[in-house]
């Protein structure tokens, strides 16, 4: 007999590449999409992954922007309330602080304050994390305050898959949009069917099944709780890896499932601990899921200091497998 | 050249009754308050009335608005129906954003005005937006973003018109110079106050122009519209005038002398332009008592009309947080 | 027998004249305090906390500041650095997004950065919360935003007393500190022992010991629960409530030891539900008091939108005594 | 009236020489960039190191500076120890800021530098408050206040210049325009590059100056400073310089090209200074040798005191994130 004939051909791919492919359709595909934002054009983008829009597409829709974050994000708001379908990079999420206003202000109170009149269909997308040794004011994950704003949407493509096809729910959201990237992911590979169109952001994906213990997690940290799941595995513990991959809204429901079945949690989040999200999935499971649990949460998160430059010590800041792993085994394995 | 506008009785009587709309309306609103159908902050235009009357006559309807939280005037001058107003502030269903927005947050898709923003300089950005998204989509309309002296101190004011030049957005900005903001004179709280120089810091070329004035400001916009749509540019318009009340209505004006603000009302735009119209014989006694009968019977019946507003249903609280579709 | 003799005079006067007391005696005692912000002089301060202060301090320290949140706050960073006491007055935190990124990118970031170089001893004044009628942009309530940030310490006053005497911990703290009143307390009377010369940021209060609930809260909110627990005891249930007081670090000891004391916790907060404070305290308590509670964990927080103008609708948004009441209700007695 | 720069031999050669230091310094950057012992980004000054050098001439002990990420140059220029940035690049405990800052954020108290800012325009407001703190404590102490054509773009330059005109504050603004703010041109950034004329739309006088003749700096910056001092006001500097290298390690350069850099070279501030000092028989080829040699073992000093310095143990990891007491 043969083997079966394979149903498609995989795409394979950095995460930076898809996520330009993503630009590029979305540029193809609706003459409203455009693209404004700092050294998007010339430059090629500060993580190149605009590299090569600009020829293609010209200087009306691919932007480059001064040095104007408050600005050029309320230019995106205001194009949207006017019709055109804005996609805004702001290089990194630490200088997203200066365009705050225009966000939480304007862009996510005008749809409701103004009765439904205006919706406001913008799309900013983010690099975020750390791990580049760039120290204190470049390393922010900040993630977890843009998930407690209502009327946004917050989402942190982990998989290359991810990045090549959530801008595309988000372009069909009529709502605005807030897309990160993690630093550290721009160079993976990865691949997905040549045949998918777009993907599913309403729900959190299981990346791992798992009896033992659910280990949450979205964005940069997804691999290192992949990582930590193997090594679980081989001391015989079986770890569930869940990536939330929306972060608001949460799709609640995925958690509290994969909770129900392993009993035990351990949330793994880049953000400093205190006040995070993952103290929101936390929350949610205590208020959701307590008769389900065998054992406290648990949380890894960077630790709560400004992350250093040095090599070790942004290492000792950011969450590791290792520290996964010592967690999870003990919440498993209590000594 | 300097466009002169075209002075014909009925649009006198227009400019007139357009102010004249605004003082009662307001003064209907100051009484609301007192008996507290209104509530929250309420900043009165009262002696500002020409500004945007003299602005909006330049516009057409294609045109957008990008408001403050002083936008009673801006509102009333472009023809957002006084009775969605006058219901918006008493927190009815049937107001222009259901009585979510009150006072400073009036929105009138139909009209283009973007709203109402009680963040100062906060509609400045949203103005590059629009008027980025007009020229994007090949139409000719201009966007006028009105904003006081006081936002001028925000790093938006600079950031928007650098981006405004840079791109040669059709934007007419519409400083509103009332000489306060809250209690800060502008010469305390601006290291210079000539503010069409500090828009040539931008190459954005201005004018000054007396606020009190409406015929100048109508003027001065008709000629600003007519340069921003043929040189394909920004234009950045001062315009001179002062708030005859407090900034709101939590307000002692420790900051200010009861005689600048009496010198002040003589030169008020309505009484002006009024004493100019009689002065002149241009409108009859009659016909202003007509046109104040008619404006009063306006606003009986936008308060009539937000009295018998509903409530929006507490169930509906969480509508439009999100919305599901854009509205065409 | 004669009645003892009263050990004090009790002090009475409104939240608002404790907050101006609190400045005036940070001006007499330290020459380096100054004021910065807007309105705070020649105005009398937007809700008249400041009247007078200038008259009698003169323009030298009491500095009215034009529109410009990001340069002032950036400024009193800097004369923190250089030796002086600034108190930097933000009309409310819907404006101290502007300032965003002077808080969190210098303010916290350059003592540890610099090595421990420079510290930086300024504190932050800002009105926050709903209530008032002025719709969306004018109500919020950031204050978990602020509590999420390592470096800084974050005062919520909810008594004159706190009001009277918080600042001069806050003064005494050689870092960023962010002191919020509530805009629905200014006018609120309260009274304290005239001996009194100081309160302890360090610990939350427990308001009312209870045996049955805890009910849990800081600012504004705080009155709404002890109304919350009359209610309750006349129905028998025993309400416990606490202060937190200090929103970071928070005072995880008095939180942990209540709820041992209760089995059961009731969080209120004006903030919106995901990823509040709120979330915080309960994820506290899921990891270090898991097996001490009796009930899922509980929250009442503001509804997950822009906060409109009209009365009944903001009245609907914020949590009220009688939600309180309903879930603390609900988690005694199931029904 | 211009004040000349006393160009005795001695100071000459300490001209040079500290130009020579930054290169060769940075030089050595590159190679230990390119041996993974420098991480994360590297901004270098190659080109513009006349700007610190002529400024920080100027500036006396108690004034203070506020750098950019950009600030090798600006941190040597002050006299801070090449060792310890040395070390500090190389992310060790005997750094200047622990390993913590990297060769974005140099602090050092004792020079009063208040250190390197990542944030484009984040150190504007800072230099407002560490000027004002001067000022209040009766200190006749100037800021300098660097950042580059691209911080002009932002909100806070335009805050910060009218703060400190109304305030008065002894600041020098250090424009350091080399042209470009990472890939973006000036003139694509910029609606007006008159940078002076920007600046006296807060009535702060400047002037621009030849950001790659040495001398020309050093006497504008000192006339600037006396003016400082003397009308007691912030003066605006625009240097004119251009940026040899790429803007950071990761950067291909398509926005411009090669023939602009080579043409820009030509004008470099070492060379053109040297030439002229060797064309003038000022200086002899021996000094230069034995300067060069000075320089480059200065260097592998910092260098050996680097390798040689431990790392911050990971217990310490959360020191100072709250400090127990101000530094005195
Ligand atoms: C960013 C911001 N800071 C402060 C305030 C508080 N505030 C409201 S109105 C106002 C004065 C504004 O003055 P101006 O722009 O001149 O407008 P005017 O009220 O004179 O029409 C202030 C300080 C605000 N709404 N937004
Ligand atoms: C607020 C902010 N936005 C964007 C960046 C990313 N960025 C770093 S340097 C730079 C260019 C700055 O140019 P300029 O001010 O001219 O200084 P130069 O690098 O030329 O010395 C940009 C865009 C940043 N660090 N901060
Ligand atoms: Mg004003
Ligand atoms: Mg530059």
């Amino acid at each position: 007999m043969n083997a079966p004939e394979p149903t498609f051909t995989p795409n394979r791919m950095t995460y930076r590449e898809a996520c330009k492919q993503a630009l590029r359709e979305a540029l193809l595909s609706d003459p409203r999409v455009f693209l404004m934002g700092e050294d998007i054009g010339r430059y090629g983008g500060c993580y190149a992954v605009t590299k090569g829009l600009l020829e293609e597409f010209g200087e009306e829709r691919i932007r480059d922007t001064p040095l104007s974050e408050s600005a050029f994000v309320g230019a995106g708001v205001g194009a949207a309330m006017a019709g055109m379908r804005p996609i805004v990079e702001i290089m990194t999420v630490n200088f997203s602080l200066l365009a705050l206003d225009q966000i939480l202000n304007n862009a996510v109170t005008i749809p409701h304050m103004s009765g439904g009149q205006f919706a406001i269909p913008l799309v900013i997308r983010m690099a975020t994390g750390g791990g580049r040794r760039v120290a204190a004011q470049h390393s922010r994950s900040l993630e977890g305050w843009y998930a407690h704003i209502p009327g946004l949407r917050v989402l942190t493509p982990a998989t290359v898959e991810d990045a090549r096809f959530m801008l595309k729910s988000a372009l069909a959201d009529p709502n605005p949009v807030i897309i990160f990237e993690h630093v550290m992911l721009y160079n993976m590979e990865g691949d997905f069917p040549s045949d998918m169109k777009e993907v599913d952001i309403a729900r959190a994906k299981v990346h791992r099944a798992g009896r033992d213990v659910s280990l949450i997690t979205y964005g940069g940290s997804l691999f290192k709780a992949l990582q930590a799941a193997d090594a679980l595995s081989s001391e015989g513990i079986d770890a569930e890896v869940i990536d939330l991959r929306t972060l608001r809204p949460l799709d609640t429901k995925t958690i509290i499932d994969s909770v129900a079945r392993t009993r035990r949690c351990v949330i793994i989040d880049e953000g400093w601990r205190s006040g995070s999200i993952s103290a929101e999935v936390g929350m949610r499971i205590a208020e959701e899921a307590f008769f389900e649990l065998d054992a406290p949460l648990r949380r890894v998160c960077s630790r709560e200091a400004p992350i250093p430059y040095a090599a070790h010590l942004e290492d000792a800041c950011l969450p590791q497998a290792a520290t996964i792993v010592a967690v999870a085994r003990e919440l498993v394995r209590p000594s | 050249m300097t466009k002169k506008v075209y002075l014909d009785h009925a649009h006198l009587l227009h400019l007139l009754k357009a102010m004249i709309r605004i003082r009662h309306f307001e003064a209907k609103c100051v009484e609301l308050y007192q008996a507290q159908k209104i509530l929250g902050f309420l900043h009165l235009y009262d002696g500002e009335e020409a500004v945007s009357v003299g602005v909006m006559e330049a516009l057409t309807p294609e045109d957008a608005i990008i408001a403050t939280y002083r936008e009673h005037g801006q509102a009333l001058a472009r023809g957002v129906d006084p009775k969605c107003l006058m219901a918006e502030m008493m927190g009815k269903l049937n107001g222009c954003c259901r009585g979510r927005g009150g006072s400073m947050h009036f929105f009138d898709r139909k009209r283009r005005f973007y709203g109402g923003n009680a963040i100062v300089g906060g509609g400045l950005p949203l103005a590059l937006g629009v008027a980025l998204a007009d020229k994007m989509q090949r139409r000719s309309a201009v966007t006028a973003c009105f904003f006081g002296e006081g936002a001028v101190d925000e790093g938006e004011f600079h950031e928007t018109l650098n981006l405004a030049k840079l791109w040669r957005l059709p934007i007419l900005f519409v400083c509103e110079n009332n000489l306060y903001s809250m209690g800060m004179a502008v010469e305390r709280a601006e290291a210079d106050i000539d503010f069409v120089h500090k828009a040539s810091g931008y190459r954005v070329a201005g004018e000054k122009v007396d606020g009190m004035d409406v015929v100048a400001v109508e003027s001065a916009a008709r000629n600003a519209i007519d340069r921003i749509r043929s040189e394909n540019d920004p234009y950045f318009l001062e315009c001179r005038t002062y708030r005859f009340r407090a900034h709101s209505m939590f307000d002692a004006q420790l900051y200010r002398s009861k005689e600048e603000v009496e010198a002040w009302r003589k030169k008020g735009p309505i009484l002006r332009f009024q004493t100019w119209l009689e002065a002149n014989r241009l409108i009859k006694p009659e016909e202003i008592a007509a046109m104040e009968k008619e404006i009063d019977f306006e606003i009986a019946e936008a308060v009539a009309y937000a009295e018998a507003g509903g409530l929006e249903p507490i169930s509906e609280l969480e509508r439009f947080v999100t919305m599901d579709e854009v509205p065409a």
